[in-house]
């Protein structure tokens, strides 16, 4: 961008050339919120129908990522753990795990220390109730890898890092991938299909939870991981 | 009542040197074996394609297909009188000029690359003579390029590279514009074989066929040395004597030569032609060519850039015999196929021997050396009696039925051009054999270098070929009458006169 | 006068595509790569609130059929979508950040201007095959 | 065994999950690491192969994710398409096997697990990208190969490949994002994510909203094409990256964008209005595309460069075909997809083997290395030979076919681009060989070379025989790839 003038005027001109068709596109669409938009009268329908009985779980979101669309959910379990794996393979330089970080005034410290459980039972809490409440594997997982990067900060990474080794860090942060893949070759024999849950209740319950509790914690040791990275290679 | 046969010695005549090659390049620096697998290869080649002359003479036609590489593309060879003429042509000059180049190349470098990379030109060239459809046609064609290249580099000095470098522009260039063509001759025709003599009919509109025409004649005029297209010729000139022998008389310009000769008459066919009325283009063309090259090769002062400007005349010739259209005209072309190769690769052995025992390469240096080399210089003699005309030698049947098929075709102005490119060869021809002869040797001149008889020996021989050629044309087992053959083949006309 | 109307019942619509403009803006034009890395998040947060109001429905309740909840439920399918495309962005964020700590450690700077000129004197961001030695 | 349909989700989850177990079981045991990635690699062929027949045999199948019909779940479908997931396995095999050496000096050695877990990874992506039958799975997928495209550049050690990997990312996640808010707009015209429902519920009748999908599924997969205007992600990164990743990006990632187009054709196969101005603009971008590019790889003076400008060529010869949308263009961009990917996969492995043996990298450096490195020499020149299109070698089949189907659909001057690219490119191999055969060496390192050990010319010589093969087996593939032309263009004849 070393000429930065034309540059910007191209781009301006790019910006609006791509303005007009969005919004005069944008507009043509049926209006949000109708109840009669196709949106709600195609797939949506039958999911609020017929998806409680059929997926097993009250709340249609977790239904549709753990049950109908749950290749999806594979897809995305993978993508989070190939962020964590393109991250370890591509920090530049050594990382030396158990630096001390810029120590936060007392307060931050006590009341981190504080919080830490509360947040850890909540974090289970959404995890585990994902089938009722709103909440579910993803968002458990991001509050459990909150609380570790909370806690990092506060102890310094090298402490939270060393609670378990490398090896079971690792382990921990393919969780999700394994156990949906385990869950989906149990598809065959329970729904005939890869990926299904079937439809014997207290299965898919079970298969459902186990689920939403390796999505949970494998996204969180990811994102613990993520942050021992970035914190890693910052300071070599 | 041509009879197709399946036959696998087409295949196999371009397969011997290909097996040839890959042994060359297998046995390194190892000489004796070297010539040992060049020599039989050779002689194998010239025992096969001279196998197919009597079928060939009675009508047989040999056919080998591969299948269709993709619809309506094939790749076969199917050796009708045209292709085997050429195939006879080359396969002979080849094993006189392994001989030659065995003796020539005793001392030079990378030598198993050479002879290796000379086995495959000779296979590609057969390639071409005996390819049944244009797609087959251009992948040797391409294939040739590929391996001429690295002889016209075998100096690896800085002239050889630039002179490379110019052959692939060219080349190159023109291989593209084939490929373009015979894509438009595709959607056209539907096929793109040979086999049925004119594929293309008037229906393509006049515009489409003008580009066909023009893309295919440009593409293989290239190698056919048309004047606009011929700038890699004399710059080619570079290379050693062996390369430039099989380059100029038998290899790369007949390849050119005989693409057009497969683009008049069965690409396009001549009665299509006729009504088009494109070849009278290209008649005046190919009649310019041969009076501005003739006038160059005269300001040449290097015996081997003269030979070269006098190639592309003389490729000219056979150009302007094909665009009359008339069986004679046919006839003379497909003949002083023959006639120029080797009237042509006599001058060069000649140019190489004087090269190796004189170490004179320029024309002013020739005084005297009549008398040092007296058989040489007399092959000499013959070879430019034959391109200036003189009756008894090769060139004087061409010029003769040119000279009557330009008649019958009713365009006289020809018949001048005969003539003024007889003089002209005169003018450039006599006054070094003069030299040679009747002018003392300089004083101070050391005495010639023995030139080992493997290479005087295929002078003689060629010499005596060109004589054969003019003398006994008409002798049944002569090649005369396969060039008949072919020519009533390609015009498929009923009148021929006895 | 349609227009106007439909531009108000398409609000939602159109300050999301306004969001994906000025995204795409930063992202385009600015120098530092870190502020190129919060356009890109701007713009995927306009893509995913885009894809969440197709579902909307005025007055409609979340998808939780527990029991006793009526009215028209807006529908659970973008929600799904959205999710998976939150945690697309994560990663993708993650990884330009490393990469970007890499670039500032390895070339000195953040600023494409100022990589650019570093790139023309044979100092720091040398072309690869001057430094061939890397892989002998 | 060909019976049973499991086979197709299988042909993405795999490699997806025999990659993620990569770091698992071989952390920093890089031996066992190649080993393992080669084996699951390998299984993924055979799992396409048993495909690719079930195909030939019974034609298209359909796969039902989880049990769910369409209305509920994703459907997978396995078509001609589909079908590239054969090549793309074997040449990610082939590349795994060459990088074993080529790894051990090129990456750090704790991160050689990651490196084979991202490989494939991203095969897995790829795989599934191929054969997914719904709009926002296609999404997914693309993500997962395109991150771990994005990391696998940046695994090179050179400082300029962290730089080539975050604009290739930034332009990447552009092209996604273009991708995703056309996947909603789709969604909010119909309501469903599968192709073929959406393509039949698609109401043409305001045109504007689906004008605007298409024209973002068209530039995201454009971007991911690397077509003309927006192709300038694609040489730094292509020659930042590691030769077997480059081997990879060249020949099936970029392809995936290409794949991508299909789709959205096969989604917009009803509206002919909409297509007609796209396929044209698409046509003449990729004649820009092939010789703008051909013209640039003429000028580079490191290798991997060259041929990443070639692949952008290429690419606009693709897409050539892909416009003209006659039947035999189409399949003849179809066929140069997978001829290409063959290619450029021997040409950047060959191009690694020297770049390992001696470090280097420019073109005039390579001189004199046809003594040392016959075989390489030779494996770079068939490729190269190849690649310009020289008739009985793979690159003409495609470009034959292109050719014939521009002039059927009328427009002669597609066949000079055709020509005078190829002609460029014929320069430039040239150029190369030429630099390999006929000059004496000039580097200490490139006299001194030595050949590439086996595991480096076992996939150079099947690839070199894939050269010769594909060549001639231009009939096979045309009669196998035809039956999916009709299915895209619909109306168009």
């Amino acid at each position: 961008m070393n000429n930065r003038k034309s540059a910007r005027v191209l781009t301006m001109a790019l910006m609006a050339a791509l303005a007009v068709p969005l919004t005069y596109g944008v507009l043509q669409l049926p209006t949000p919120g109708q109840a009669d938009a196709p949106a709600h009268s195609n797939v949506s329908a039958k999911y609020i129908e017929a998806g409680a009985e059929l997926a097993g779980s009250e709340n249609l979101v977790t239904g549709v990522l753990l049950n109908f669309r749950a290749l999806d959910t594979f897809g995305e379990v993978l993508v989070i753990f190939t962020a964590w794996l393109a991250v370890a393979a591509v920090a530049g330089g050594a990382r030396e795990a158990g630096q001390d970080s810029i120590p936060p005034s007392p307060i931050v410290d006590y009341v981190i220390r504080l919080l830490g459980p509360f947040i850890a039972i909540f974090a289970v809490f959404v995890i585990v109730n994902g089938h009722v409440l709103p909440g579910g594997g993803f968002q458990g997982g991001v509050v459990l890898g909150a609380m570790l990067i909370m806690l990092s900060l506060v102890l310094g990474t090298g402490v939270v890092e060393g609670v378990f080794s490398d090896r079971v860090w690792i382990w921990l942060r393919a969780a999700g991938v394994l156990v949906f893949a385990m869950v989906a070759l149990l598809g065959l024999p329970a729904a005939g299909f890869l990926f299904g849950l079937g439809q014997a209740p207290a299965l898919r319950q079970a298969l459902m939870m186990a689920l939403e509790l390796a999505i949970g914690v494998g996204g969180g040791a990811v994102l613990a991981g993520l942050y021992f990275s970035i914190a890693g290679t910052h300071r070599s | 009542m041509t009879v197709e046969l399946f036959d696998l010695r087409p295949l196999l005549a371009v397969l011997i040197s290909l097996a040839c090659a890959g042994a060359v390049f297998a046995v390194r620096e190892n000489p004796r074996w070297r010539a040992i697998w060049s020599l039989s290869a050779a002689g194998v080649k010239f025992a096969l394609v001279w196998s197919m002359l009597p079928g060939a003479l009675d009508g047989k036609i040999h056919a080998f297909g591969f299948g269709e590489v993709l619809p309506g593309v094939a790749f076969g060879f199917r050796v009708d009188a045209l292709g085997l003429f050429f195939a006879l042509v080359s396969s002979t000059l080849w094993v006189i000029t392994t001989v030659y180049a065995l003796a020539y190349m005793r001392n030079s470098h990378s030598l198993s690359r050479f002879f290796g990379y000379f086995a495959l030109c000779i296979s590609t060239t057969v390639g071409i003579a005996f390819a049944e459809n244009l797609f087959t046609l251009f992948v040797f064609y391409e294939l040739l390029t590929v391996c001429t290249y690295p002889l016209i580099m075998h100096n690896e000095d800085m002239a050889a590279r630039r002179a490379g470098r110019k052959y692939l522009l060219y080349t190159l260039s023109g291989g593209a514009l084939i490929m373009a063509g015979m894509v438009m001759v595709y959607t056209e025709a539907g096929t793109l074989s040979l086999a049925e003599g004119g594929i293309l009919d008037a229906s393509a509109g006049h515009a489409s066929l003008l580009t066909i025409f023009v893309l295919l004649i440009a593409g293989f005029g290239v190698k056919a040395a048309l004047m606009p297209l011929h700038g890699w010729l004399p710059a080619a000139m570079v290379a050693p004597t062996p390369v430039s022998a099989l380059l100029h008389a038998v290899a790369v310009v007949k390849a050119g030569v005989f693409g057009i000769l497969r683009v008049i008459y069965e690409v396009f066919g001549a009665d299509l032609l006729r009504d088009l009325g494109y070849a009278d283009w290209l008649a005046m063309l190919a009649g310019t060519v041969i009076i501005i090259a003739s006038i160059n090769a005269l300001r040449q002062t290097h015996i081997k850039a003269r030979l070269a400007w006098s190639t592309i005349s003389q490729l000219s010739y056979i150009v302007l015999a094909a665009c009359l259209l008339v069986p004679l005209g046919a006839l003379a072309s497909i003949i002083h196929i023959a006639n120029q190769a080797f009237s042509k690769i006599t001058m060069f052995f000649v140019a190489g021997v004087i090269e190796r025992a004189t170490g004179k390469t320029r024309v002013d240096e020739l005084a005297g050396v009549g008398r040092q080399l007296p058989w040489t210089m007399t092959a000499f003699t013959v070879a430019s009696m034959s391109f200036i005309g003189v009756p008894l030698t090769a060139g004087f049947v061409t010029k003769w039925y040119l000279s009557l098929g330009a008649l019958q075709a009713g365009s006289e102005v020809f018949v001048g051009v005969m003539v003024i490119s007889g003089l002209l060869n005169a003018a450039y021809w006599l006054p070094m054999i003069y030299q040679a002869f009747f002018r003392p040797l300089p004083a101070n001149r050391p005495d010639a270098v023995s030139v080992s008889p493997m290479m005087v020996g295929p002078v003689l021989i060629c010499a005596a070929y060109v004589i054969l050629l003019g003398a006994g044309a008409s002798a049944p087992a002569m090649p005369f009458s396969v060039a008949e053959a072919a020519a009533r083949f390609a015009i498929q006309l009923g009148v021929w006169p006895q | 006068m349609n227009l106007a109307a439909e531009a108000f019942s398409h609000v939602d619509y159109l300050v999301t595509v306004a969001l994906f403009l000025i995204g795409a803006w930063i992202l385009l034009t600015s120098g530092n790569l870190v502020k190129k890395v919060i356009g890109l998040n701007i713009m995927e947060t306009s893509v995913f609130a885009f894809i969440v109001t197709t579902g909307m429905i005025d007055d409609g309740a979340p998808p939780l059929l527990a029991a006793g909840v009526e009215g028209p439920f807006a529908s659970p399918l973008p929600h799904a979508l959205v999710l998976t495309g939150i945690v697309v962005a994560v990663s993708v964020t993650s990884l330009a950040l490393v990469l970007i700590l890499r670039v500032k450690a390895e070339l000195g700077s953040v600023e494409l201007d100022e990589i650019a000129s570093a790139g023309e004197q044979p100092g720091a961001a040398a072309p690869p095959d001057s430094r061939g030695h890397a892989n002998d | 065994m060909t019976e049973w349909p499991h086979w197709l989700p299988i042909l993405a989850v795999l490699p997806l999950v025999g990659g993620a177990l990569t770091p698992l079981l071989f952390h920093r045991r890089p031996v066992a690491a190649w080993f393992w990635a080669v084996s699951v690699a390998a299984a993924t062929t055979l799992v396409a192969m048993t495909l690719l027949l079930k195909l030939i045999a019974s034609g298209g199948l359909s796969y039902a994710v989880g049990g769910w019909l369409p209305q509920y779940g994703i459907e997978l479908r396995f078509d001609e398409i589909g079908a590239f997931a054969l090549p793309a396995s074997l040449l990610v095999l082939l590349s795994l096997s060459f990088s074993r050496h080529y790894v051990a000096r090129a990456v750090d050695s704790g991160r050689i697990s990651f490196y084979y877990a991202l490989i494939l990874i991203n095969l897995g992506g790829l795989n599934g990208f191929l054969i997914t039958g719904d709009l926002f799975n296609l999404f997914v997928f693309m993500e997962i190969f395109s991150v771990s495209a994005y990391a696998l550049v940046a695994t090179a050690r050179e400082p300029v490949a962290a730089l080539a990997a975050l604009k290739y990312l930034f332009l990447g996640a552009l092209s996604s994002l273009l991708v995703l808010f056309s996947v909603g707009v789709v969604f909010a015209m119909t309501g469903t994510l599968n192709i073929e429902d959406a393509a039949a519920d698609l109401d043409l009748s305001t045109p504007m909203p689906a004008a605007l999908a298409l024209a973002g599924l068209a530039t995201g997969f454009a971007v991911k094409a690397a077509l003309f205007p927006v192709h300038f992600w694609l040489p730094d990164a292509h020659a930042a990256a590691p030769a077997p990743v480059s081997a990879i990006l060249s020949a099936l990632v970029v392809k995936a964008g290409v794949v991508g187009l299909l789709r959205t054709l096969e989604l917009f196969a009803g509206g002919e209005g909409l297509l007609q101005p796209m396929l044209n603009s698409i046509v003449w971008l990729g004649a820009l595309g092939a010789l703008g590019g051909a013209l640039m790889a003429l000028v580079q003076r490191d290798i991997k460069l060259m041929l990443a400008y070639s692949t952008v060529a290429n690419i606009g010869y693709i897409l050539i075909g892909l416009g003209l949308s006659t039947a035999s263009a189409t399949t003849g961009a179809m066929i140069h997809v997978v001829n290409h990917a063959v290619i450029k996969v021997l040409l950047f492995l060959a191009a690694g083997a020297f770049i390992h043996r001696t470090g280097l990298r420019c073109i005039d450096d390579l001189r004199g290395l046809a003594r040392r490195m016959p075989f390489t020499a030779f494996a770079m020149g068939v490729g190269l030979v190849s690649l310009s299109g020289v008739p009985p070698m793979a690159g003409f089949v495609g470009k034959w076919q292109i050719a014939v189907g521009a002039l059927q659909a009328g427009r002669p001057i597609l066949v000079a681009v055709l020509v005078i690219a190829g002609l460029l490119v014929l320069a430039f191999s040239v150029r190369v060989t030429n630099a390999m055969y006929f000059r004496p060496p000039s580097r200490i390192s490139a006299a001194a070379a030595t050949e590439a050990p086996v595991s480096m010319l076992f996939p150079l010589l099947v690839l070199t025989a894939g050269c010769f093969g594909l060549g001639m087996a231009g009939q096979v593939m045309l009669r196998f790839v035809a039956p999916a032309v009709p299915g895209l263009y619909g109306g168009i004849p």
